[in-house]
């Protein structure tokens, strides 16, 4: 947008450029960091995260090892940011397809309606009323543990939120004026949908998306509970938390740093939801 | 010691079917003695069996006969009398070969005669092992009358309607079973063992089994005085719990072995050639693998090393068995004069969730990587794990065994014998191990028993058609007044002789 | 005209239910593994697998086993448990009251927290309060349930000794004692979910114009906060409790787990690992049944809350 | 008159079912509906101005909305040229809708908040293919200016605007497409009177240049008056009277469009009126009176009004559906 | 007129900040009404006519701040205790708003919603509220009131809705009603008969009544005085009468014009020129003069004080004495 603008003569009060409120900027700063974790550990890390120590058994922060070490040996700080990589790859592949198909789906059947959205409608109270957990192991059981599978359960089930999301707004964005404006101006359907309507109906689907991707990272972590989540010697921070849980009394470390990485992860998503959600709103 | 009072002990999982002859799982097992009594018994050091409801027992010359003598005035615990007859009626219903997994250990038995307090086991053959399979649990003695009186049109429903309320002649007697949640064992009077009082066992009035699956909350309703006892304390535990006050940190002698059972097939079921077939391999993959290590990292010290496919605690282990040290040059070098010397990958099946398993094949992983093995985890749940394993379908898999009778046979016939499950489906075949184990099974000598064991052993190390890890014990945390109660190694927990002192 | 709309949403379950089991049963015979193996173990030996299979029926040709259980299901039985060996119809008496009683009294406290922490959040909005709570609450968002609960569970129960460590507890009041601990973990993920939505709503309640006819008309703020935001703020929360009811009841597993609570959840984790199919397939049958009703309900409340829903 | 008129709305009517239970259903209980528009009969002239007025919910929007297909009639005909408007199909309809553009009336939702005006118009150019792409930039300041727009503001969006602003931008969208017949609902009720009047102004000014042909929808009875050839009085998805402004202005034959007029407030504080023009409230458009649908209010009404449906006819230019017409004993009220 | 009015407000102002920066958006508002008047407040959207009611209901808080002295029945508003508003707002002044819909609490039954008032400042309870309550809305010409009391909001149409909420604001017999644009959303037919009703409540209750609206048509019909506003300020005070025949401020003069009816038929329109001001960025001097046809030099300086221009007449005009007469023009 040009700067140079003035307001010519009729002109109303120039809205001011709404400046991303600090909750965001906070967040995009985070989400820098856990990227930097992701893309350099072995720049950043000081050890390696799989290589035991036989001498470093459950040492306490040091400042050779500032979060410890666990019961191998093995660096926890190295640990944590070796998982960054890990975790932000199960935030992102646990919501793209669900988000993707979802929303896309959420459009068109929320755009045509009738069959079509009753259909998919009755799909999802299929999914929605059928166990996630016998669903999970059950694609866990066939095709193994490990993270493909869980991203293959979670999308199997996760669009259905955002389905839900975007056919609501679909059905509220449709019937305002500029949906029925195209129409008159003689636009087809399929641009009216994907030009005009998706643009203005997809927010709540990628502010969700944000809240869907901690706990993504979460059910990770609660699969890896129940020993169908990473595999080892992945670093994964839910499986580190959940190897540490033997030793929260002797080392209250190997799970505590991992549990705040993920707590940092959760913020961070966290705010950059509502940041987006406030600059994302359709400016009126 | 002090009697009555309640002892509350934490079980990991709640028991499925208290049937002697029909369940399956050690869930069962491990407690079902509490229940039923047997003829014999095992000693507490597992190493041999001891009277029980039999007061004595004999064999004749040939070893085709054994006689028993039951104890007078045996009652079960309704108060009905305990006869020959239910003993004959009892061990004809757990010899049936088609009465569940465990009929095969009575398989010598060809008739059984009850008259008074005289039992008569004719035999077709002379067997070693008959009086260690007497003291085990599906040759428990139950009570034919209530049995048949029990709902039901075929044994197998009024043995499901039976085992919801049994009645055997076991110290204890079930008197409450909410599923999934607890178990309440009250005092059977009518038991015949006498404690050092002199009066009838047991000491306590009731034992009560509260389901408590995750690790640390057991041991946290431990420490809180909720429990009295806890059974599998995770190792990780155990130096922390042996420095707690309150807190008797017990590692009973097991006859578990930890080990890794691995594909000697020369291919795979995918038709790709199989590593581990060359003896050289395996020999190697054994030397490499620094069993101390591993018991310190997985065992957390507790273990113990396994120099022979059974355990040090199964009669007629042979001490004189070297097994594998840790000899990193020595695997190198096998490794070199095999066909694989440049390493190879290799995947091992794990349980997954098992923290057990994840840090022993992490270990595992970095060990033998040093030979160039690259091993690859594949974590499946039990179930798919079990069938995979089955069909052979695996190169290596996690496995540890228990000795459920007193006797090197169990363990023997299932790891050393093809015609079994074919060395459990490792697919090893040695036909001097089956003409041993053959003899050894009618051998009445126990010294020449012992020295046809000592062979086995000595050929399956040689083979290696596994990879020796550790044995371990059972973590058993008990309250500090708790005196008494022992598991012994073959798993079983017994509540009879355990007292709650001020 | 609500019960035109009942009708017609008992019968929309119908074909949900018969999909559910058409899915249910084909997806556990899909499973690897086979209840065979699952009860005999590593050791048994192939004719007795055989034989137990011909047991349990699982020989027979899927088309046959499906129509048996639909059956059975037609005369209200779901068979028996394979390694229970019990009727799973008794099974799931047993065990589903505990997992209500815990998803309702979670339910509950987490209304408890959620309520007057949003309404003061809101009514102290873009402060350090607000800030607080919403930072406290992200954090029991972030961290995995059972590490809270172990957390809860160590503090709580162990360290202070206010709380029984795990178990049922008997009588309503053993209960409600017993479940404290599990029922606030959940409550505390609950409350932190609703926090957000009901803070956000309450901003845009206590913002309304309706609010402000109400102080134009010189109420007492307290029946403003009362009547008029509060009932207003807590309908979006309703729909919003009815979507995660579902997820609390299949979700307790883990704090069923961790807390030694008999409930379905471990129930059908046990199953599944044990392919106990008529465990999975009932509890499976009913879970939809359930969260099915409770949509229903979470419906009609929200109709009875807010006159101007259209029930359609 | 006798000239063949543009757009010729024939018989045209309109319902909506209201939700019915499955129970109703199931008991075979008639379907309830608002019958939003009721048999309307209007013609449009070329390059007139017809006002269409009439109170909240009589069927104003859903006729404009009608004849832009952007819904669809239940029955009837709309005859546009040669055109049988209400069978057009996927190209026809979008060449029709090309030359027929509707303006809608609230500024905010109207327009998409996520393209500037300059996305906005060169769409329209593009899909129709008006412009080759060279030229698009051109026509779209040109486009500007005619609606009085600075030409920066093709880099804006729709929330720099203010309402009026906005309007223009609507009606620059509209005449994008060289339409020849413009149908503005509402198109200047959301704005301030100093604001309208601009409006109002730039809509005259086109409509000399371009001679376009308009559909004025509104409620406000001193616009329709002043930019109006011709007035159409709904009521109840009726048309109860159509005449020429003045015509009707001076001498309203219905006793709607009496108590209508009445009620509008005069800016003369002098001239008060003691009593209320007309009491009562609408009644509800799921169930509208038989016969007459004016008669529960009506201070007129007799007999016939309920028995019987009345008719449009002509008196004295205008054309009014009223029995107090139809009959000829009846005497006209002043 | 009496001498002693009963409502003085003096130097209003209201501050909001937001995030762009704080809006000044009532600045200096000075007018006062007499015991049963009806006083008319006109103005542009924005032009701060509903904010200086809210100010005036203290409806506003902290980071919004209101200044000035709204002195009611002898009592200065602003300063009043928690105590005294509780006394005041809603018993002895009543409001009500614009949109009746979005002001209406959908979830209670106009009854309800009438009834709390009823208990707050009456002190009436059960059946005796109920009595009352559908006397109220029998007032306000709602048809079978005792019935209507279970309905909801959303069960009424806009003209009864507008209708309830006026007997909700009579429903405490205040002394002064409030009335922002009670019948903006309305049809004509229905304004017309909710005006009538507000005319002979207050002739009945000899209620004071301030009317807020931007219908110049409204004002003319119903109101003794008349308050214009733009960007904040009133430009104008003036009897009815006076102001449409003679307006002395070019905005109001500028409005009046603006109207269609003044000249021939399809002939252009006089519109003001322009936007409403930006809040944030007020012109220097007279807030009007960028879309004034008379400003000068003059405009540019002070902000032009509301002062005496006639008998009983305000203006903030420079050139107030300057404007020509509207003879007739304005008409319908
Ligand atoms: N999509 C729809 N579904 C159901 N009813 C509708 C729909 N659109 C309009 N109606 C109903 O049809 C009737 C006529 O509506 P319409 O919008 O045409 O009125 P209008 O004259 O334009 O009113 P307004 O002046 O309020 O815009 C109303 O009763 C309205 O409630
Ligand atoms: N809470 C608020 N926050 C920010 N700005 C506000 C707020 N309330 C009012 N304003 C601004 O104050 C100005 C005056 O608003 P007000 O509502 O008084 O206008 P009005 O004259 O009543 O207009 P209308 O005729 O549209 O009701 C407007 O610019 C408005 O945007
Ligand atoms: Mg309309
Ligand atoms: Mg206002």
């Amino acid at each position: 947008m040009t700067a140079a603008l003035t307001p010519a003569a009729p002109a109303a009060p120039r809205a001011r450029r709404r400046w991303p409120k600090p909750t965001l900027l906070i967040g995009l700063l985070l989400l820098a960091l856990l990227l930097i974790a992701a893309l350099f550990p072995t720049q950043l890390a000081p050890f390696s995260p799989t290589e035991f120590d036989y001498n470093a058994i459950l040492q306490g922060p040091t400042a050779k090892h500032p979060f410890g070490t666990d019961n191998f040996g093995r660096d926890v700080l190295s640990r944590v940011i070796y998982g960054t990589r890990i975790d932000l790859q199960i935030a992102l592949f646990t919501t793209l397809f669900p988000f993707i198909f979802g929303t896309l789906l959420g459009a068109v059947t929320g755009y045509a309606g009738r069959w079509s959205d009753a259909l998919v409608g009755r799909v999802a109270d299929l999914v929605v009323v059928f166990p996630f957990l016998v669903l999970v192991i059950a694609i866990v059981a066939v095709l193994g543990p490990g993270l493909t599978n869980l991203y293959v359960a979670v999308s199997a089930v996760g669009w259905v939120s955002y389905w839900r999301l975007t056919r609501g707004e679909v059905l509220t964005q449709k019937k305002a004026e500029y949906a029925q404006a195209g129409r008159v101006l003689g636009y087809s359907p399929a641009r009216i949908l994907l030009r005009h309507l998706l643009p203005n109906a997809v927010t709540p689907a990628i502010v969700y998306l944000m809240t869907d991707m901690s706990l993504g990272i979460l059910l990770g972590a609660s699969l890896g509970y129940l020993g169908l989540g990473a595999q080892p010697p992945t670093p994964e921070w839910g499986v580190m938390v959940a190897d540490g849980k033997n030793f929260m009394a002797t080392a209250w470390w190997i799970s505590t740093f991992p549990g705040l990485a993920l707590t940092l992860a959760g913020v961070t998503f966290s705010l950059i939801g509502d940041g987006l959600a406030d600059v994302l709103r359709p400016r009126t | 010691v002090t009697r009555g009072g309640q002892l509350v002990y934490g079980r990991y999982a709640d028991s499925l079917f208290l049937d002697p002859v029909l369940n399956d799982a050690n869930l069962d097992i491990w407690i079902l003695t509490n229940l039923y009594d047997t003829l014999l018994q095992p000693t507490a050091d597992g190493k041999g069996v001891q009277p029980g409801l039999a007061s004595r027992y004999s064999v004749s010359k040939d070893g085709k006969v054994m006689t028993l003598t039951l104890r007078a005035g045996l009652k079960f615990a309704d108060g009905s009398a305990l006869t020959a007859q239910d003993v004959k009626w009892s061990l004809d219903r757990a010899r049936q070969p088609d009465a569940g997994a465990w009929s095969s250990s009575l398989a010598s038995i060809s008739s059984v005669t009850a008259s008074g307090s005289t039992v008569t086991l004719n035999l077709k053959t002379p067997d070693p092992t008959l009086p260690a399979a007497l003291a085990t649990f599906n040759a428990a003695i139950m009570p034919q009358k209530l049995f048949t009186a029990a709902p039901g049109k075929n044994d197998a429903e009024k043995a499901k309607a039976f085992a919801e309320k049994p009645v055997g002649s076991g110290p204890f007697v079930l008197s409450e079973w909410k599923r999934g949640s607890y178990m309440v064992l009250k005092r059977n009077p009518y038991y015949w063992k006498k404690g050092e009082d002199g009066k009838a066992l047991p000491y306590l009035d009731s034992v009560r089994f509260e389901i408590i699956p995750d690790d640390n909350t057991r041991i946290l309703k431990l420490q809180a005085g909720e429990l009295q006892g806890a059974e599998f304390i995770p190792l990780s535990r155990v130096a922390e719990l042996r420095s707690s006050p309150r807190v008797n940190m017990t590692l009973f002698p097991s006859t578990k072995v930890n080990s890794i059972l691995m594909n000697n097939r020369p291919t795979l079921n995918d038709g790709t050639v199989n590593p581990l077939s060359d003896v050289k391999v395996r020999q190697a993959l054994n030397y490499a693998t620094n069993k101390q290590a591993l018991i310190q990292v997985v065992t957390y010290g507790t273990g113990k090393e396994m120099k022979s496919y059974m355990s040090s605690t199964t009669p007629l282990f042979d001490a004189s068995q070297k097994g594998y040290p840790y000899d990193l040059a020595k695997a190198k070098s096998l490794l070199a004069a095999s066909k694989f010397k440049n390493g190879f990958d290799v995947t091992v099946l794990a349980t997954s969730g098992s923290a057990d398993d994840l840090a022993l094949l992490t270990a595992l992983q970095q060990m033998w990587g040093a030979l160039g093995v690259r091993l690859k985890i594949e974590q499946l749940d039990a179930p798919t794990k079990t069938a995979r394993y089955r069909a052979n379908d695996f190169q290596m898999r996690t496995a540890a065994w228990t000795n459920d009778i007193n006797d090197p046979s169990q363990i023997t016939s299932y790891y050393a014998l093809f015609s079994n499950i074919e060395s459990v489906h490792t697919g090893f075949k040695s036909a001097e191990i089956d003409k041993l184990f053959a003899q050894s099974q009618q051998e009445t000598s126990r010294v020449k028993r012992a020295s046809q064991y000592r062979t086995i052993q000595s050929i399956y190390l040689n083979a290696a058609p596994i990879i020796y890890l550790y044995e371990t014990p059972y973590p058993v945390a008990l309250a500090k007044n708790v005196r008494g109660f022992v598991q012994i190694p073959l798993g079983n927990n017994i509540f009879a002789g355990a007292s709650l002192e001020k | 005209m609500h019960s035109n709309y009942v009708l017609k949403r008992l019968l929309q379950i119908i074909p949900t239910f018969l999909a559910v089991m058409l899915v249910v049963f084909l997806l556990v015979r899909l499973l690897p593994g086979d209840p065979a193996s699952a009860i005999l173990g590593d050791r048994a030996t192939a004719d007795i697998v055989e034989r137990t299979n011909r047991q349990l029926g699982l020989d027979q040709p899927l088309p046959t086993q499906f129509a048996l259980f639909v059956w059975n299901l037609l005369q209200g039985n779901l068979g028996d448990s394979i390694s229970l060996k019990v009727p799973v119809l008794r099974l799931i008496g047993e065990r589903l009251p505990v997992t209500l009683f815990l998803t309702v009294y979670a339910a509950a406290l987490g209304l408890l927290l959620a309520v007057p922490l949003a309404v003061l959040a809101a009514v102290r909005r873009n402060t350090w309060v607000d800030a607080l709570i919403r930072g406290v609450f992200q954090v029991g968002l972030s961290l995995p349930v059972f590490y809270v609960a172990l957390q809860l569970l160590t503090l709580l129960g162990a360290r202070l000794g206010w709380f029984p460590i795990g178990g049922y507890g008997s009588g309503t009041l053993g209960h409600l004692y017993h479940l404290f601990l599990p029922a606030l973990t959940l409550g505390l993920n609950l409350a932190a979910v609703l926090v957000r939505t009901l803070r956000s709503s309450v901003i845009e309640v206590i913002t309304a114009e309706y609010v402000e006819f109400a102080r134009a008309k010189g109420l007492r703020p307290r029946l403003i906060m009362t009547r008029h935001v509060l009932r207003n703020a807590l309908i979006p929360t309703v729909t919003l409790l009815g979507l995660n009811i579902g997820a609390l009841i299949g979700g307790a597993v883990i704090t069923e787990t961790v807390f030694a609570i008999p409930g379905v959840g471990r129930l059908m984790v046990d199953a599944i690992f044990g392919r106990d199919y008529p465990v999975i397939q009932g509890l499976t049958l009913t879970f939809a049944v359930i969260v099915s009703l409770v949509f229903l309900l979470t419906d009609l409340i929200h109709a009875r809350l807010d006159p101007r829903t259209e029930l359609s | 008159m006798t000239a063949r008129p543009l757009m010729d709305v024939r018989g045209l009517s309109k319902a909506f079912p209201a939700p019915q239970g499955l129970l109703a259903r199931l008991r075979g209980e008639p379907r309830r509906a608002v019958q939003a528009l009721s048999d309307v009969h209007l013609s449009v002239q070329r390059g007139e101005t017809l006002g269409i007025v009439g109170e909240s919910g009589c069927g104003k929007s859903t006729l404009a909305r009608c004849l832009v297909r952007l819904q669809d009639a239940d029955r009837g005909e709309v005859q546009y040229e040669d055109l049988d408007v209400l069978r057009l199909r996927g190209p026809d309809l979008r060449r029709y809708n090309r030359r027929v553009q509707m303006i809608f009336q609230d500024p905010y939702s109207s327009l998409n908040p996520r393209m500037t005006v300059g996305q906005m118009l060169r769409e329209a150019l593009s899909v129709h293919r008006l412009r080759p792409p060279g030229e698009q930039a051109a026509r779209i300041q040109e486009l500007l200016t005619l609606v009085g727009l600075p030409p920066q503001a093709a880099g804006r969006y729709p929330h720099e605007f203010s309402g009026g602003q906005r309007q223009r931008v609507g009606i620059a969208r509209a005449l994008a497409l060289e339409p020849d017949c413009l149908i503005a609902d509402e198109l200047v009720s959301a704005l301030d009177v100093s604001v309208q009047a601009q409006v109002v102004n730039l809509l005259l000014e086109l409509q000399e240049r371009l001679g376009l042909t308009v559909l004025f929808v509104a409620h406000d009875l001193r616009l329709v008056r002043h930019l109006s050839h011709r007035v159409a009085v709904m009521y109840l998805g009726r048309v109860v009277e159509v005449a020429p402004t003045e015509e009707l202005f001076r001498a309203p034959k219905h006793p709607y469009t009496q108590a209508l007029l009445a009620a509008a407030p005069t800016l003369d504080p002098a001239r008060r009126a003691d009593a209320p023009a007309i009491t009562g409230e609408l009644p509800s458009p799921l169930n509208v009176p038989s016969g007459c649908a004016f008669r529960t209010r009506c201070p007129h009404a007799f007999d016939r009004c309920a028995a019987e449906r009345p008719l449009p006819t002509d008196v004295g230019g205008a054309q009014v559906a009223c029995h107090l017409y139809s009959a000829p004993d009846s005497a006209v009220p002043g | 007129m009496s001498a002693e009015p009963l409502l003085r407000v003096r130097d209003l102002d209201v501050r909001i900040p937001t995030p762009a920066g704080t809006l000044h958006v009532v600045r200096g508002v000075t007018f006062d009404v007499q015991p049963g008047e009806m006083l008319g407040l006109v103005g542009e959207s924005g032009s701060g006519k509903s904010v200086t009611l809210r100010a005036m209901m203290g409806l506003y808080r902290r980071p919004i701040t209101v200044s000035g002295t709204v002195e009611f029945a002898g009592q200065n508003l602003l300063r009043a205790s928690e105590a005294q508003w509780q006394a005041t707002r809603g018993a002895q002044i009543g409001m009500i708003f614009q949109e009746p819909m979005s002001a209406l609490n959908p979830v209670l039954t106009v009854g309800t919603q009438i009834m709390e008032n009823l208990r707050t400042h009456r002190g009436l309870r059960g059946r005796a509220a109920a009595e009352r309550a559908a006397e109220l809305l029998d007032l306000t010409g709602i048809p079978s009131p005792r019935a209507r009391l279970n309905d909801y909001p959303h069960q009424f149409s806009g003209g009864m809705r507008q209708r309830a909420m006026i007997a909700i604001a009579l429903a405490s017999e205040p002394k002064l009603l409030l009335a922002d644009e009670p019948t903006t959303a309305l049809d004509v037919t229905i304004q017309d008969q909710i005006l009538r009703l507000l005319l002979r409540l207050r002739e009945e209750l000899n209620m004071s009544v301030i009317l807020v609206t931007h219908d110049l048509g409204v004002i003319a019909q119903t109101c003794d005085r008349v308050a214009v506003m733009y960007g904040g300020r009133l430009m104008e005070t003036a009897p009815v009468g006076a102001l449409f025949r003679e307006p002395r401020h070019a905005y109001s003069l500028g409005l009046l014009r603006s109207l269609p009816g003044s000249g021939a038929r399809r002939a252009p329109l006089q519109p003001i020129p322009g936007g409403p001001p930006n809040l944030l960025a007020l012109p220097p001097g007279c807030a009007f003069s960028p879309r004034c046809a008379y400003a000068s030099g003059a405009c540019l300086g002070a902000e032009p004080p509301l002062v005496p221009v006639a008998p009983g007449r305000d203006s903030a005009c420079v050139h107030a004495a300057a404007l020509p007469r509207l003879s007739g023009e304005v008409s319908a």
